[in-house]
């Protein structure tokens, strides 16, 4: 989806402002947001794509407006509600209301550590990369409007493929809940002049993550 | 134009500022309706979430990766290893209970400097370096970091050679990316631990660079 | 500058929602506003790229935030300050402190049907176009940090030279005050499938208006 | 997703409707503010600002292209001259002072349908449309009528043959685009005035199609 969190390459926002001993969290609030986050993602009713999907989908001006957790808070509450395992009027009242629905696990004391290991999203699929390390490639011109990781500044710049990655989920299916539907990965380099035009900066090199449907010959 | 408002205009904003109180207190109110929500429905174990923070507060945080930035100033083969396959080198340092897989090293060079950034949400090395810090997740430096990455190294106040080649990862798959800084100079005398002192988180985005002691 | 204005090909705005028997103004405010901006303009004070470039380096989340003619008083205010025309500390107390600045010309009752012929914007220079109807051109990825008018949906994109418009003002140099630098202006026209890809609509065809320097051969 | 979100997120938004009392207050505040100061450094004039107003309130709108459409549909040559040169044939009807340059009119035929819009501010005609519609000003027609003018067209009620080709024109210039739509059928009893109350607004924006009486 061609939205503002797509912001590669946007212009007007402004300096970055690195804060000195910046706590780990700024309000209790956030580290029980991230926690709840956590603990919902360990129950496995929806994946890290369909999270990152519900943030997408927020109006672009709540999206901007948001503090990071906030976007999270306002994604997992879209999860949570279309999923089922919530109804909208317990969200107003800020209770249960209903009687659970059925999650596949819960997260408990001790599976803490174990759930910090990120997950595995390579998958063997027995098939071969289209491309090798070297090759000349252009970023597709495509315009889904659900989910996707290849931003908007690559689209039809062309690139070299510089490091072939494995097979990995795919985020476009994974995040609709129609597959993982495993596609290979690769590190696409692109000149700054190949992405922003000849008055960009001429030692800036840029690179994406690109999977296979995502790129194509050129 | 884009660079200099920031003083000219204002007068002329409606403040969003994410921090004011307004915000707080709206998400504050929704993370607890949310987090009562989830625990009434079993859903979600409170003591849990509390070792979850524990965890994010106190167990992995950057001294993960500068420890491994400082091995591999002082071990080759433990940089080649690391270089290699970043997670499994990390593994082997035993910091934390495991590295998620596709943990990738970029090395700094006289010749190449490195920058980590995720454009489209805020994807991060957080097995090795913890939670991200506001700046990585605002929008400033997610648009800026590909298109003007010397602006946004000048915010921190760093200055490359105008010869040194950027080179700026943008984490849009589930690969993760850790960068290796050079090691300074003047740091011959130190020991493992010293070194790893000298490099902070950001040295290991690519909005810094390590600093050796005065000679 | 690639800012939010930019909207062409976003998605996530939603629907479009018309308004039967919609007034003219939905508050007496905005009528005011509008004649502000009309008056201001009589003045000279700054010219008209200018006012669509004060509203495009309004913070992104303020720009999509707020309503079309509350972005209008929010530019104005820029270029008042910008212009030394008013103070800041006037626009905090909401009334005149200083003495006035020179203006040009102030418009008047009996100025005001002559005031509302659009302005004329193309200019006899005596050049020569460097493309005729029927050229292929491609839009240039070019990403200025001030005022363009050339939308980023179309850059490094192919289509055909549709028309000539004669000499214009151009924008990107009249927003800044450093001259009208008029250039050859054209219609350009891509196919649905150039600008979004194959599965683009086949029926959609698209035009810009875009001056020569936005352009190159293709 | 991006289609069907309405219902299901209308809990989780931060409500930012343009329209609600708090925008109005602040924005009404501002505008009262900026008039005030502009009055009393004598840059503007009260009794002119409301002429302004007037001139937009009462003198321009939809009226005038909707009579310059209907002259065409009635006048082989006049429709002729109005694609040579809108602003120069619509002069000659004499309805306002005076029509801008580079008035384009683009025809709607069997084979193709014009649809008008301005992705980066909202230019408009409004020489002889009066002032724009919210609808026309809003994100979601600016940022969707180049990319799916049909799902826009479908918000109208419109439904185009599917073989239909959509030409958008996108007023990234000081050129002005105005749609000359079809006549409907049924008309030819019609006389010029009662064919121009069949032209709405939309129909000169190209989200909109006249509709004759029922046979």
């Amino acid at each position: 989806m061609n939205g503002v969190h797509d912001m590669g390459g946007m212009q007007g926002f402004g300096t970055v402002c690195p804060e000195e001993n910046e706590p780990v969290f700024h309000h209790v609030w956030e580290g029980r947001m991230l926690a709840l986050q956590r603990a919902m993602g360990f129950t496995g009713a929806w994946n890290i794509d369909a999270s990152r999907a519900a943030q997408e989908q927020l109006p672009p001006a709540d999206y901007l407006a948001a503090s990071y957790y906030k976007r999270w808070a306002l994604g997992m509450t879209f999860n949570l509600l279309r999923s089922g395992l919530v109804d909208p009027i317990e969200i107003e009242a800020g209770h249960a209301i209903s009687p659970p629905a059925k999650v596949a696990r819960v997260m408990r004391g001790t599976d803490v550590l174990r759930a910090f290991t990120r997950g595995k999203f390579s998958r063997d699929t027995g098939t071969k990369p289209s491309f090798c390390v070297g090759d000349t490639v252009r970023a597709r011109r495509m315009n889904p409007d659900t989910h996707t990781r290849l931003p908007r500044y690559a689209r039809g710049c062309v690139g070299q493929i510089e490091a072939v990655r494995g097979c990995h989920v795919l985020p476009d299916t994974n995040s609709l809940g129609t597959g993982e539907n495993p596609q290979w990965l690769y590190t696409v380099v692109f000149s700054g002049q190949a992405l922003w035009g000849q008055s960009a900066d001429p030692t800036l090199k840029v690179s994406i993550e690109a999977f296979e449907p995502y790129l194509e010959s050129a | 134009m884009a660079h200099d408002h920031t003083d000219e205009t204002h007068h002329a904003h409606i403040h969003h500022d994410p921090d004011q109180p307004q915000e707080v207190d709206e998400a504050q109110l929704r993370v607890r309706a949310l987090e009562t929500i989830l625990v009434e429905k079993g859903y979600v174990d409170p003591a849990t979430l509390d070792s979850i923070i524990d965890y994010f507060e106190h167990r992995v945080g950057p001294h993960v990766g500068a420890k491994a930035v400082a091995r591999a100033w002082v071990d080759e083969s433990f940089k080649r290893a690391l270089l290699e396959d970043g997670a499994a080198a990390i593994q082997t340092l035993n910091l934390v209970p495991r590295i998620g897989d596709h943990l990738i090293v970029v090395e700094n060079t006289p010749m190449q400097h490195n920058m980590v950034v995720c454009t489209l949400c805020s994807c991060y090395p957080w097995d090795v370096l913890g939670l991200p810090p506001t700046w990585y997740k605002s929008a400033a430096y997610r648009s800026r970091a590909i298109i003007d990455p010397r602006g946004v190294l000048t915010d921190f106040g760093v200055a490359l050679p105008e010869s040194t080649e950027i080179r700026v990862w943008d984490s849009t798959a589930e690969t993760r990316f850790l960068v290796l800084p050079m090691r300074p100079a003047n740091t011959e005398s130190l020991g493992e631990d010293a070194l790893a002192a000298l490099v902070t988180r950001n040295s290991m985005i690519g909005t810094a660079v390590p600093v050796g002691p005065s000679a």
